[in-house]
């Protein structure tokens, strides 16, 4: 069928050639602009681009159709070379009624594309959106490139033949704006056609419906030469490979299952839905078959709790949640640091404190992880800095808990965690695996176990799992006397054990790699960062080097206990700036460590980084 | 392998037991103790998880495998245990604060799954750890350190609470009657999902002689109601039966009604409407009380269907393969050399990316 | 002060209410406000309290004292609320996962220490907020986001719970029936003590027709059978009825039973036992479902009697005295001048210094 | 009855005046030692000895008479001077039974005084004691000046007339100890007898049984001569006054009652029973006639959320616990924080991770206290550094919470709410009243309420409660608008209310005292502390000065905000010492925000500091 769409064109249009391009979808909760998006995103894959993604959805629920907090929006950034954001300012604006225009017009870049949906400006939707006169008669859009198209009526008309009605004739209008960037932007048609035709085998009319109002839509843009220009941009030179698009809560899922492969452990994860990490309930719960055990508790309390069991029961055992249920978690997690069972605790950070904002990003739970307990109880803490990242750091996490035998914390966020990016596919059995050794057989005297005699390498006490015989033992939350595992209320003990905890912790440095640094050697500054910030941090760099200043950057993967190489590096640079998504907690952590006066660039605002942010902070800096 | 022969030592510890003497807990200790070896079930397959009272020190006593975890959540913790292992017998530890005050919630839900744990209850109608405030079984106008003036909290009736939480295996015990309470262990081990048995416990130092009614010498021969699966229920020897009256079980005098109206208790019964009534008989140790199984039905079990799944996907889609899974969504290859290698798309995924809102 | 007179909008906020066109929340507010403006009570008298969900964002709709609080806590915090303050109407808006997942503890711990708060539980079976997942009340084998091989959770039965729990106002209506919800309302403001209304509530976005048996126009002829005060228990037209059949209630053909048999219902009962009997007619709205008030029994108030604690204190000692608090544990004067200076011990307090082990 | 005892014996033994002496009573759980130290100390301090005591009893729960872990101790100190801790070594030691003396003998200082009770060195009691030869026999003990008396014998003897029997006889025996020491250290008598009479009064035969007992060991005294030399210790200099023994516990919640008055609000108290925060529970239970209302809620969670509660209906609203309790209330905590209600959480802090050390003393929820909550949530932290202070620093909490419209956390630890010592009680007229202003009429337009319209100096939000008519208002844990109070996505006021919050608190540092330091002025060394450390810290300054060390010391109250003038402080200091029952918490804080290199002593064991142990440091280091 996809010759049905005049590929070449005897068009007078000519096309510009691009680096890259900045698209945004913005339309009514019920436009479908995350599947608009999302198609888009994944045609500019396969055709090669690089590419970086940014949903936007505004609360949990679902807003009246039409107003402003009903606008949903998806940005996509495509390069020929790889990129490291989703970009600032669009160049590319797809309004599908007047509250995306209203919302989303200020962040277009002079002069860019816009394309709206003219149909849907009528009298109450302009109302709704607080216009008062209607910006398309009013000059307002003078600045930009506007194409406007009756999108509605065009997919009614293009669909009539397709045998969906009602309601669901206007669903595919999605699709004709897909179409019609399509054409604008170059892309492979046959991707997103297929994609339908799976999508929706076995309702034949709405995968009739979509192709239809997307091929109108491509056609629109030939026949009508919507605008003069068109514009390409090349695919990108991208290390050869077999690439996927994925969003960081997959990638996480999936980085648990391979640690479940490679430790030859059971995967159990307890937990209770939250935004934004339910979704890596509903991935993992969907693969069974690899042994994957989902448990759904009560509470936070239970989801952890369960996990507790099932890591004392000799599973690889998760719990996973967002700041308030991390909260929740906290005094079950100091239990697992005293008995020293083998647990991943996975938060999702998002917009805080309280219930704050749910679907936004926030890099506020760094302190949070570190200290978040009562008593002396310190955990590793690791971060994913990338969605692709956080499939490598679940595996780590895993590594980590199960050789040191304590609970880790993995800290991802609403960006990396919903944000998409191609992914070099690792060859899974290229894999490093680290297979689990339970304790088999006593190592007291007299055929004695002692849960509490260390490994000497690691410090990590001996796993003598249920239904081993001989090995029958009692853990627990009161302080243990060292080796026996008694119950102990001696000085001396609790002063030994409190030292064992951390040291068993610290010594963790000689297992993590060293920090390294990017960008130039003799660089005057070195931007730091940890999480979702690293990439608009290495995208500033990068323009400013273009302004030929020489800037180094670094991201913390490892945020305790900190890489061994950390104090030199810093020392090294003359400044340092640290830009987080909070108030300066890193900040804190590298001047209560290193006594070095650092540079912080905080912004809380629920939405991360603009690269031009961080840039100008450099280009003030140096 | 063959099966080991016990004696109650073998489950003893090495650690000295910490109870203050003559608390009712040493009596609960050897009665389960002296169970788990009359089984002849390896040792090693044993779990005891508890919170933290009490009561919760048990596991350190018994030579099993064990957590004295935190306060209300060994429930929590329990199911982890036995959902992944159902391999392993999973014994729950607590007291009437750790199980129906701070845990309350892990309770009911356990229940309710009907997850494969056995929940032993020392009810001793007080927080006896931290020195004697009153409880959520606590009678009304109970003066204790943290109610000088009477306790204005109106008690739970645990044998309700479990009923109305649609738990399937519901029971009461005492902590003096050694044969009582281990012929319930054995019909709580015997029986496939959560069970729940109450076991009214002394606490000497704090709430001394709650239970006088159902243990002493003389009051008990009246107050005592000893449930049993298929008799009807009579007590008081023979002198006072319970009938229903309105939907409600009521206490008659025997001769007073037609033998055929007394009730003939049925454990089994699927709805579990007699067994709350039996349950509202009394509202704690202070006349009447009755003691026994007042529910046992089968409902599949949440291990059983946890574990089905798993196999089923097994099953049905095989083994998982972690190369397939992480290309399940639309790859595409870049091959050398460089920049404009060409694209062959490869396997299409069939789901959307992740989408939160449409 | 002159009763108020308002209408409906005079309970209505400035703030756009944001639930998903079509979902039965947008009811369930109306009835609420229409009944709040019916009882001419002014309306900074009232309070309502809500924890997380869509149900919970209801407070910012009513113009009245609100906390849009967090998930599952409502019921404590409206505690604080109501046991300080007797003069004000405190209301709980919370949802299935809301009241019975997260927040369990707090409403059977409210219940039965029948704090006069009045607890609306929005139940449409589902986890609406974060976009459908199986909540307690779920049909077990339900497919959801979070169960994709069906769910293995065995339900709740909200009502058996709450009865459980030693709740003295029970009830349950359905979203639709806006005349039903505002005469349970009126009882339940009219009840003295903690009310407990399970609304079943049309999720239409991820639980679309759950109730379908109870609000169909067919259906609800069959399957809706109404409890009322002093009525025998009939429905489906007369055409059946329901009668006691060896203590469980029992659905059977009016015309197949003696009159006499008919359960005549009688929401005073001191005895639960019947209600509850009731509430196991069904467990889920999936085929003859009683709606209407189960249990309506006095019983004192959490509120009356913390309160009344308070007064007695002060009228038997007397308004607290600062200075006499703070010499209470036995006093000595050092005088000047200096060192030596003369120590007259003064009055001896009358209680031993903490301590905290004898 | 009192003249029954020749005070003024013709004996030929000599007194001894002493400026102080330190007396540990120990023995089993069931002698009643904790009684016997609490006469002790009241006589002490009604004849007007500056003293300090601390309790120290094993687990929660009672162990088998006759063991090491049954063991029950009480000291205290008693001196002619202002003293500030309980003493490190003992001069003098009454152990009850072999347990008591296996465990407490190392403590006893070289030749100091040792009181048995020889009646309970039989064959069982050694060997559960772990002794294999009899002390009293293999010489172990010339070392001491040990004085063997028979009490049980003896005390059967003394109450054979009184009426007791049975298991009660040997109960007097603690007041047999008692009366010896009584005689030992010239202390007065009645006040001991008076006590009894009173505590026992309805049980005569008791009453007359301790006091034949207390007799009884007073005349064996003087009798036997049990020992050459008695000791005096003189009156202290105290500031003229009128003085109690007081603990911290007891002292916190009289503060929270008088807070209730100064602000003319009632005081509600929503907690759950937890070691070794439950006698503030207890204590304020007693006092309804003051209008407190006391919730114990079904947990920690239902504790702080009727607090919440009760805060937004007007209430002067605390909450309390320890570490795992407060852990369970931090997700509450961040809503209180977020709707900016007035909030005092009580952390009375016992050793740690999880169930921990639950009855022994340390600090080391400092930390947690600062971060323990997800988002950006910083809060007033208070902290008490005795049990006198802590009634003062609870009012403080008090007016902070209600002045800022904030939570306060209010950090206490088990030595401060166990320990006792000597009050000047304050007159209640002179302290400052703080009455609360409820909003009463609109603040917005056309008589609107806006419930986040701030105070323009206190930047605290106007709090109208349920009843006032005109003012209904929502509030809840998604982010709020700034003014309006609804809810709002919008980033740049997420960025305003963040700092907003951050901002408040901040500036609460205008309103509380500069740091004092006290001792040298120009001294080469400051030793920084905060909590229960304070007492022991001066008396370590005050030791090293006598070897002529220039030391000054200073104490944290404040910790967030920390007062305007400690950097300029730290900064006049060469050397600074931070002593901590931690790992070394404040030591970070001060790292951090002033980058100065702070040396830290750190002790994780249990117990408080010994006053050598921080003295040995100063010494060290000057
Ligand atoms: C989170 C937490 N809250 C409170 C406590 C203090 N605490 C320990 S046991 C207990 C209650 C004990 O009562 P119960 O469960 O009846 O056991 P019992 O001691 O009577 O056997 C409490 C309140 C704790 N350890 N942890
Ligand atoms: C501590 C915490 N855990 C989890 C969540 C996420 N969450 C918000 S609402 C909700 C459940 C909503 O279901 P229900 O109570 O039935 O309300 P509904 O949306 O169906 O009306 C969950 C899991 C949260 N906000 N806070
Ligand atoms: S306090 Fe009571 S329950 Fe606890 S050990 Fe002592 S007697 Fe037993
Ligand atoms: S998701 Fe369901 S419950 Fe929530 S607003 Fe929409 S329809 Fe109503
Ligand atoms: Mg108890
Ligand atoms: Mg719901």
């Amino acid at each position: 069928m996809a010759d049905e769409i005049a590929t070449e064109s005897p068009s007078s249009t000519s096309t510009e050639a691009l680096d890259k391009v900045v698209v945004r979808f913005a339309g009514d909760s019920g436009d479908g602009m995350q599947v608009a998006g999302s198609r888009f995103t994944d045609a500019s894959a396969l055709f090669g681009n690089d590419l970086a993604t940014l949903p936007n959805f505004p609360a949990e629920i679902r807003a009246p159709a039409g107003t402003l907090p009903g606008v949903s929006s998806f940005q996509v950034q495509i390069a020929d070379f790889d990129i490291l954001t989703a970009g600032d300012a669009p160049d590319c604006l797809v309004a599908m009624n007047p509250a995306a225009l209203m919302k989303e017009l200020k962040d277009l870049r002079q002069g860019g594309t816009l394309i709206i949906n003219t149909d849907a400006f009528d009298e109450r939707n302009l109302t709704k959106a607080g216009y008062t006169k209607d910006p398309l008669e009013d000059g307002s859009l003078d600045a930009y490139r506007t194409i406007k198209v009756p999108m509605d009526s065009l997919t009614k008309e293009a669909v009539k033949d397709t045998g969906v009605s009602g309601r669901s004739v206007l669903r595919s209008k999605n699709f004709f704006a897909l179409g019609l960037l399509a054409w604008l932007f170059h892309r492979p048609t046959e991707p997103t056609i297929q994609w339908a035709e799976k999508k929706f085998a076995g309702k034949p009319e709405v995968v009739a419906a979509n192709v239809a109002a997307f091929k109108a839509g491509y056609n629109f843009g030939i026949t009508t030469e919507a605008t003069k220009i068109t514009f390409e941009v090349k695919p990108a030179t991208l290390r050869p490979g077999t690439y996927t698009n994925v969003n960081g809560n997959t990638a996480l899922a999936w980085g648990l299952i391979a640690a479940s492969k490679l430790s030859g452990l059971p995967l159990f994860y307890g937990t209770y839905p939250i935004t934004p990490a339910s979704d890596i309930l509903h991935e993992l719960s969907r693969h069974k078959n690899f042994g994957v055990r989902t448990f759904q508790a009560e509470d936070e309390i239970a989801g952890v709790g369960t996990a507790i069991g099932a890591a004392f029961a000799g599973n690889l055992a998760v719990t996973g949640s967002s700041g308030p249920g991390i909260a929740l978690k906290s005094e079950a997690i100091s239990l697992a640091f005293m008995i020293e069972l083998p647990l991943i605790v996975i938060n999702v950070q998002r917009g805080g404190p309280s219930t704050g904002l749910p679907t936004k990003p926030e890099q506020s739970d760094l302190l949070f992880s570190l200290y978040g307990r009562h008593g002396e109880s310190p955990l590793p803490v690791l971060s994913a800095s990338s969605p692709a990242n956080a499939f490598d750091m679940a595996i780590e996490a895993a590594r980590i808990a199960l050789k040191y035998m304590t609970p880790v914390i993995l800290l991802s966020d609403n960006y990396v965690a919903n944000g998409s990016e191609p992914w070099l596919l690792p060859d899974v059995n290229s894999l490093e695996p680290f297979p689990v050794e339970f304790a088999r057989f006593p190592n007291g005297p007299d055929g004695s176990f002692l849960p509490y005699m260390r490994n000497i390498e690691t410090f990590a006490r001996p796993w003598a799992i249920p239904g081993t015989a001989g090995l029958e033992h009692r853990i627990g939350g009161l302080e243990k006397e060292s080796i026996s595992g008694n119950v102990s209320y001696e000085p001396g003990n609790h002063q030994l054990m409190t030292d064992t905890r951390a040291w068993k912790v610290a010594n963790i440095a000689n297992d993590i790699p060293d920090m390294d640094v990017g960008g130039d050697q003799d660089a005057d500054l070195l931007v730091l960062g940890w999480g979702s910030t690293s990439g608009s941090i290495r995208a500033a760099a990068r323009r400013a080097r273009l302004d030929g200043k020489k800037v180094a950057t670094a991201n913390l993967n490892y945020i305790n206990p900190l890489p061994n190489n950390l104090g030199d590096v810093l020392r090294s640079y003359e400044k340092i700036l640290i830009p987080e998504l909070n108030t300066g907690q890193l900040l804190k952590v590298i001047r209560a460590e290193f006594l070095i006066d650092v540079t912080g660039l905080n912004k809380v605002a629920g939405e991360p980084f603009k690269v031009s942010e961080i840039t100008e902070k450099i280009m003030e800096m140096i | 392998m063959t099966t080991p022969s016990y004696t109650r030592s073998d489950f003893q510890t090495d650690q000295e037991v910490r109870w203050c003497p003559g608390c009712g807990d040493y009596t609960i200790l050897a009665s389960v103790q002296q169970f788990l070896a009359g089984l002849g079930r390896p040792r090693e397959e044993f779990v005891f998880i508890s919170g933290i009272g009490c009561a919760a020190r048990f596991p350190y006593y018994v030579d099993t495998y064990g957590m004295h975890s935190i306060h209300g959540r060994a429930p929590a913790i329990a199911s982890g245990v036995a959902t992944t292992r159902p391999d392993l017998s999973v014994w729950v530890v607590t007291g009437d604060g750790d199980a129906l005050s701070i845990g309350g919630n892990h309770l009911i839900h356990a229940l309710r799954r009907n997850v494969n744990i056995k929940i032993l209850l020392f009810n001793n109608q007080i927080y006896g750890l931290t020195k004697g405030q009153y409880s959520p079984t606590s009678e009304p106008g109970k003066t204790t350190k943290s109610s000088p003036f009477g306790s204005i909290d109106y008690p739970f009736n645990p044998i309700s609470l479990a009923l109305g939480a649609e738990a399937t295996f519901v029971a009461r015990t005492v902590d003096m009657d050694r044969n009582h309470t281990q012929k319930l262990l054995q019909a709580a081990y015997e029986h496939n999902g959560s069970a729940f048995i109450e076991i009214y416990q002394n606490c000497n130092v704090f709430n001394d002689k709650a239970f006088i009614q159902v243990t002493g010498k003389e009051e008990r021969v009246h107050n005592r109601i000893d449930l049993e699966h298929g008799k009807p229920v009579v007590f008081d020897g023979g002198a006072k039966a319970v009938i229903f009256r309105e939907g409600q079980a009521t206490v008659v005098n025997s001769n007073s009604v037609d033998p055929s109206a007394i009730i003939v208790h049925d454990e089994t019964r699927p709805d579990p409407s007699v067994a709350f009534a039996l349950s509202r008989l009394s509202h704690g140790p202070y006349g009447p009380t009755p003691l026994g199984i007042f529910r046992n039905v089968d409902r599949p079990t949440y291990d059983e269907e946890f574990n089905r799944q798993v196999a089923t996907a097994k099953e049905k889609q095989g083994e998982g393969d972690l190369a397939k899974l992480i290309s399940s969504r639309g790859t595409w290859t870049v091959s050398d050399p460089g920049p404009n290698g060409s694209k062959e798309p490869s396997s299409n995924g069939s789901k959307a990316p992740a989408n939160s809102e449409e």
